[in-house]
């Protein structure tokens, strides 16, 4: 029961954050930070309470509606407890990011905490009714913190993001009700599912149909045109929301349900997937290239990292699952720190346009301290999580065939390009015409030694992040061992 | 007994007719006492003591006191005279036979079984009033406190109304 | 008896008359007096031709009706000759379509 | 998880130190006081040498071979466990790295004087987080350490370049070198996880091991995949075009990372992997030839500099192809004892150029030296003694025996090497020639110090450590080559007679040069040369261009679409919406609808007559209607 909690807790918190708003005192900003902290407590009390299956760390089965097989079907594994994690801390961060956005806080907070909410719910339901509720679900609060507190045209970014997720959202929900439909008796649970047999053909379209609203939410390249522009006109703490939480949901699916629903529908799509990641991890680092966008820059190094983690999750070898499982986590925390670096600077002197800007070096040398530090992230320096990632990728590549292994590292090659370009316009040069005078608080540059200490940590102590995935891992590789025999 | 108040109907029709015909006001106002005072008579005269003595007391008293103290306040000059007569002399065709047409079923159709009954005694009145109606003197009595406040606040003196 | 309902029909059409033809306000207020006392006289009249005491009840909750209706009705009267020709109420006519 | 300490344990005390001050110095939000930033730099940089040289000590007692294993991880089927490794090679690179590391440093205490505080700060930082990191790679008994110690080094020499970031080509410098060795850099990883997954291990040693036992192809293949990090590491052709930008960085960062250090880290990797290189004799040649050839490239650009700086960088180009050399001729030891002797030897002619330089006004012009025997004769000894080892003057100088050891070992190798071995004789012609250019115009009568500051004793003990160590480093050349378990192969006399005559040779030919001013002259319109063959503008032509091009085109610079990949299904939805939707738009029982609606205006038009707003109006017509009604009921009834 407790895993359900953490989702009312946020859901709930988020209604009362409406009504607390009126208090002052910035009670609706503490209501979250204690909602999503006391998340925290439930997810770690709820992974070590033990469940009967070892495959999970917690199980909850509680039946809802029987009659149309629907129940809400809760498991955490390590994969998922690190996502929900991620969900609850980035919450947090992002709590402590926006906290001198005023204007209508109430529901800018109730936003934040159903977003949280939803994707606490995608990471760790089983049952694929309930699944594709949360995924509909997460959209609609990051939509209304694009729409109402972003930059620029955030009214056409957030329609742009609303339309292409719900849309592909469409292709999870034609293949869900097809899976449930198709059972002998009316269910959703995804382990039932999974013991059925279906032609390979079938697993092949039913695959295509999840797929699809897991690669737009990933935004792989052709699919990733709502990303740079939803990033750059949402706010801070929605585009940490948007990097760290959304993005892996895409990638969460991806990871959990290919090979354990449709197996053999994973084997003949693979190809796909290396391919269609192989060409958006060069285009978004090419793209990342030619920006003047400082947020659109380290929108497009998403787009090209998240096909890095499509790669990883399209191999199907050991090493590239786990790189890709650990690179989920190092984007998170990279690119909520980059985010949170230049929506401080936004902050401070209204524009984003590397042209204008410069010369923090000069002006604000903790800020250009911290921003090496997220810049050597995004280049996968060793130490970082990150390289972690990559590099697991590029040996379960090496494993697949080289061709792939040799573009991820040729991403890595242009990363330095687009990497260094951002630190030269921003950090390097003298000051540009609007200078940023002020340098961080001490409040925003916890929140960013929390988010680069984070980055260092899961990658000088591996061991943290993969000793936790390994049943992941090793379950996709089960099921396809099973079908590859 | 029905005989007897037909004369003083008579009376009040006629009264009635002057009220609405006249040029002055002030003419109208006392025809207006004629024709409450002689439906007192007919009252009387089918046996309702109660109801004629409070038409004397109330309306022919009190109402039209009311309307006196307005009427003073009215200009009626010869020439405001002579326009009311020839308004009155220009539009009376239409309503006439308007109220003709009204009229004519209710002459034609309304018959009433006619008993001779004993003269209701005032105390009946007081036990129904207040007794099985009482809600609807309590519903009045919010009225006429209604219409005292509207009154009040809609006659009070505005520097800019 | 029925002559006496006829009495009071006529009453009433005379009032209602005199609302339509006269055209200063004043008047039209005392031809509603004259109007009110139709059904009043009805009402009356049949009580008093069933010896039943809701016919004289009903006078009363008619006079304290008329009271209401002078009351309101003079003082809005005496509103509108401020702003307004009470002799020609033709002339008011700021609801028209 | 973490095994016993063993006495190996200690080697994590080398970088420990320098890594401290860098987080003292970079990471510390507090404001630190200039003495103590300079204190703490200097704790940082010196420390490790102290460390390093009880691990010699430990060395030399006989106990050279061991591993401190860090922490174990199971990955899959693969173990993931680091190490620290002590072994001769470890022990002598990272001696050699200490003893530059706290020299530079040292030097620098003195030579960054003039900066902010918070530059200084920040250029004490990343001096140590590079020695930190350079010792890590050099210790490392794993693939992931030695990567990482690798990949921080290439960080910092970025940032280290673009040390003066108010200055664009300094930036761009940095970039560049960044660029250039991270696509080494990939290309090493490449290979280290090839041989990773070979080996399900992360070891050296089982990684060596492993690749021993792969066949051929993929041998080769891996083979060439770490040449490449090497080659780009070390700037040796094709990928020496950063480091003669890279010059723009101050001086004690060039006499660190880009001559003596960081640079030589690729003859490094090869010696450390030199038995699994060994195993593939073609790329075995094409190290050789590649070195040769960079070396007499590297030497032959370096006469036509015209800024000592830039010289003495193709220099190291240059001397780092002698290592590569030797290392292709399956003579690691040979190349080890030349990264030591080169090591002294160049940092020491940087920081005397350096010193030279600020007394000109920081002029680092080949011709701004005039003068600089008499303004700074101590900067001017040291930087003889510097040229003199690095063209390898007989018998006095360091540089003399190590060079020789290359030379007989690739003469020794038989075969192609012969020719190589000439290639080798004629670079050593052209080293002694750029090599003394530089000194003998010092000579000349120069203009007076332009600096006032004399040079302090921070920048005294550096200059004299490190020319007594290009002097009598020769020393130190057998025992290192032995401590390798290197040979020395048997000669012919002619060979050492005829490589003692090139250096002088060049010295004469150089000499010659001073003397004449038309042969200078004619040196100074030698604009191709100069620049290196151009390489760079054809890198630029090839690549930069071509890929910027692509860019502009992907970003819709010039009025094409922006994002087109992207764009693409949005153009295919927006066309379907076109072909489905807007077909559809005109809805007929919409306009059926419309069309009631618009006869119903006229009706209102008339229907609105009827509100008179009179009063009067409104009674007669409800008499009317209650008329009409009553009239109605009368009739039916």
């Amino acid at each position: 029961m407790s895993l359900i909690a953490l989702i009312l807790l946020p859901l709930l918190g988020g209604v009362a954050a409406l009504f607390a708003a009126r208090l002052g005192n910035n009670a609706e900003r503490w209501l979250s930070v204690g909602v999503l902290g006391i998340g925290l407590v439930v997810l770690v009390a709820a992974c070590l309470g033990g469940s009967p299956d070892p495959r999970w760390l917690a199980f909850s089965r509680t039946p809802w509606a029987p009659s149309l097989g629907v129940q809400l079907l809760f498991a955490v594994d390590g994969l998922s407890a690190a996502m929900l994690a991620l969900s609850l801390g980035l919450g947090m961060v992002a709590v402590f990011t926006s906290w001198q956005t005023n204007e209508n806080s109430g529901l800018f907070h109730a936003a934040l905490l159903w977003t949280v909410a939803a994707s606490n719910g995608v990471f760790m339901s089983f049952d694929l009714l309930v699944l594709a509720f949360f995924w509909e679900l997460m959209v609609v609060p990051s939509f209304l913190l694009i729409a109402l507190w972003g930059h620029g045209a955030r009214e056409a970014s957030a329609m742009k993001f609303l339309i292409f997720n719900a849309v592909a959202g469409l292709g999870l929900l034609g293949a869900v009700f097809w899976l449930g439909a198709s059972a002998p008796i009316v269910t959703f649970d995804a382990f039932e599912l999974a013991k059925l047999a279906r032609p390979a053909g079938v697993q092949t379209w039913l695959l295509a149909g999840f797929a699809l609203a897991f690669v737009v939410k990933l935004s792989v390249p052709p699919f990733h045109a709502w990303l740079p522009d939803a990033h750059t006109d949402a706010p801070t703490a929605g585009s940490i929301l948007l990097a760290g939480l959304l993005l892996k949901t895409g990638a969460y699916g991806l990871f959990r349900f290919p090979a354990m629903l449709f197996p053999e529908g994973y084997l003949a799509l693979a190809p796909v997937g290396l391919v269609l990641g192989s060409v958006g991890a060069l285009y978004g680092a090419v793209m990342a290239c030619g920006q003047t966008d400082a947020k659109r820059l380290v929108a497009y190094t998403s787009v090209a990292h998240m096909s890095i983690v499509l790669m990883g999750v399209s191999g199907g070898v050991h090493f590239a699952l786990m790189g890709a499982a650990v690179e989920m986590v190092g984007h998170a925390f990279s690119a909520s720190l980059l985010f949170f670096l230049i929506g401080a600077v936004y902050d401070r002197v209204g524009t984003r346009d590397l042209r204008d800007l410069g010369g923090l070096q000069r002006t604000a040398p903790r800020f250009a301290a911290v921003f090496a530090l997220g810049f050597s992230a995004v280049l996968a320096m060793p130490g970082t999580a990150n390289f972690l990632g990559e590099a697991l990728v590029i040996t379960g590549m090496f494993q697949v065939n080289w061709i792939y292994a040799a573009i991820v590292l040729t991403a890595l090659v242009v990363s330095v390009v687009y990497a260094t370009r951002l630190l030269k316009e921003v950090v390097f040069g003298e000051p540009g015409p609007k200078p940023v005078t002020q340098d961080l608080g001490s409040r925003e540059l916890s929140i960013a030694v929390v988010l680069g200490s984070a980055t260092l940590l899961f990658g000088l102590l591996p061991q943290l992040l993969m000793t936790p995935f390994t049943p992941a891992v090793d379950a996709v590789l089960a099921s396809l061992e099973a079908v590859r025999r | 007994m029905t005989s007897a108040a037909l004369w003083p109907g008579a009376i009040a029709l006629l009264a009635a007719l002057m009220v609405v015909t006249r040029d002055s006001i002030v003419h109208a106002l006392m025809y207006l006492v004629a024709m409450l005072l002689a439906l007192a008579a007919v009252f009387f005269a089918l046996g309702a003591g109660f109801a004629g003595a409070l038409q004397i007391l109330i309306y022919a008293g009190a109402i039209v006191a009311v309307f006196v103290f307005v009427v003073m306040t009215v200009d009626s000059t010869p020439e405001a005279l002579a326009r009311e007569k020839a308004r009155l002399r220009r539009g009376w065709r239409g309503p006439a036979l308007l109220v003709a047409l009204l009229l004519l079923p209710l002459f034609g159709g309304v018959g009433i079984a006619v008993g001779n009954a004993d003269p209701v005694p005032v105390k009946a009145i007081g036990a129904l009033l207040f007794g099985p109606w009482a809600i609807a003197v309590e519903l009045a009595s919010f009225l006429l406190l209604a219409a005292l406040l509207t009154a009040r606040h809609l006659a009070r003196w505005e520097e800019k109304p | 008896m029925t002559a006496l309902f006829w009495l009071a029909a006529a009453l009433f059409g005379i009032g209602l008359f005199g609302m339509m033809a006269r055209r200063s306000l004043l008047f039209q207020l005392l031809s509603m007096e004259v109007m009110l006392a139709g059904p009043a006289l009805a009402f009356v009249a049949a009580g008093a031709a069933r010896g039943d005491a809701q016919g004289q009840g009903m006078f009363v909750l008619i006079l304290v009706l008329a009271a209401a209706e002078v009351g309101i009705g003079l003082s809005l009267y005496l509103r509108l000759s401020r702003i307004a020709d009470v002799s020609d109420v033709d002339t008011i006519s700021d609801l028209k379509g | 998880m973490i095994p016993a300490l063993t006495v190996y344990h200690l080697l994590l005390l080398v970088p420990a130190p320098a890594l401290a001050a860098f987080m003292v110095l970079g990471l510390a939000p507090v404001f630190l006081h200039r003495r103590l930033v300079m204190l703490i730099a200097l704790a940082g940089g010196t420390a490790p040498l102290l460390a390093m040289t009880g691990m010699m000590g430990l060395c030399l007692t006989g106990q050279c071979r061991g591993v401190a294993p860090i922490f174990t991880l199971q990955v899959g089927t693969a173990i993931v466990d680091l190490a620290l490794l002590l072994d001769p090679l470890s022990m002598i690179t990272g001696m050699t790295v200490t003893l530059i590391g706290a020299c530079v440093l040292i030097y620098s205490i003195d030579y960054m004087a003039g900066a902010k505080t918070a530059d200084l700060r920040r250029f004490f930082a990343l001096m140590n987080l590079f020695l930190a990191a350079m010792l890590a790679m050099v210790l490392a008994g794993d693939s992931i350490v030695y990567f990482l110690g690798w990949e921080m080094m290439g960080l910092c020499s970025f940032f280290l370049i673009a040390y003066n970031v108010f200055s664009d080509p300094a930036v761009a410098a940095g970039r560049k070198a960044f660029i250039m060795s991270r696509i080494a850099d990939a290309l090493l990883l490449g290979g280290l996880l090839l041989l990773f997954i070979a080996a399900g291990s992360v070891r050296i040693d089982a990684l060596i091991a492993a690749g021993l036992a792969l066949p051929e192809g993929q041998r080769t293949v891996i083979a060439l995949l770490l040449l490449g990090g090497a080659l780009g590491k070390s700037a040796q052709l094709p990928f020496h075009t950063w480091l003669p930008s890279a010059m723009a960085g101050p001086t004690p960062v060039s006499a660190l990372l880009h001559s003596a250090t960081m640079v030589a880290a690729g003859a490094y990797l090869m010696a450390r992997f030199a038995p699994l290189l060994a195993a593939s004799p073609d790329v075995m040649l094409v190290m050789a030839v590649g070195g040769a050839l960079t070396a007499a490239f590297g030497s032959m650009t370096a006469i036509f500099q015209s800024d000592v700086k830039r010289l003495l960088a193709f220099s190291s180009i240059s001397q780092i192809g002698f290592m590569l050399l030797a290392l292709g001729v399956g003579a690691p030891a040979a190349a080890m004892a030349h990264f030591v002797t080169h090591a002294l030897f160049k940092s020491l002619l940087f920081l005397a150029a350096g010193d030279i330089a600020h007394s000109a006004g920081d002029d680092t012009s080949i011709a701004a030296m005039k003068g600089a025997a008499s303004r700074r004769p101590l900067a001017f000894a040291a930087f003889t003694i510097g040229a003199a080892s690095l063209s390898g003057l007989p018998l006095v100088t360091a540089g003399w025996w190590s060079k020789e050891e290359v030379l007989d070992a690739v003469l020794g190798s038989g075969g192609a090497g012969r020719a190589l071995w000439v290639l080798a004789l004629l670079t050593a012609v052209m080293t002694a020639i750029y090599a003394f250019r530089p000194v003998l115009i010092a000579l000349k009568p120069g203009p007076v110090d332009a600096h006032p500051h004399t040079p302090g004793l921070a920048t005294r003990i550096p200059l004299v450590l490190l020319g007594f160590g290009s002097l009598t480093g020769g020393l130190l050349v057998g025992p290192v080559i032995r401590l390798l378990g290197g040979v020395h192969p048997e000669m012919p006399a002619y060979s050492v007679v005829v490589a003692a005559l090139a250096p002088l040779t060049g010295l004469a030919i150089s000499w010659q040069l001073s003397r004449s001013p038309q042969l200078a002259d004619w040196l100074a319109a030698r604009r191709l040369l100069r620049q290196g063959l151009q390489i760079d503008v054809l890198y630029q032509a090839w690549f930069v261009q071509p890929f910027q091009r692509l860019v502009d085109r992907l970003s819709g610079v010039h009025g094409t679409t922006p994002d087109p990949f992207g764009a693409a299904p949005v153009t295919m939805m927006l066309w379907l919406k076109r072909q489905l939707i807007d077909r559809f738009r005109s809805d007929g029982f919409d306009s059926g609808w419309m069309a009631l609606a618009g006869t119903a205006t006229p009706l209102w038009a008339v229907a609105r007559r009827s509100q008179s707003g009179r009063a009067r109006d409104a009674v007669m017509a409800l008499a009317g209607g209650t008329a009409g009604l009553l009239l109605l009921g009368w009739m039916t009834a």
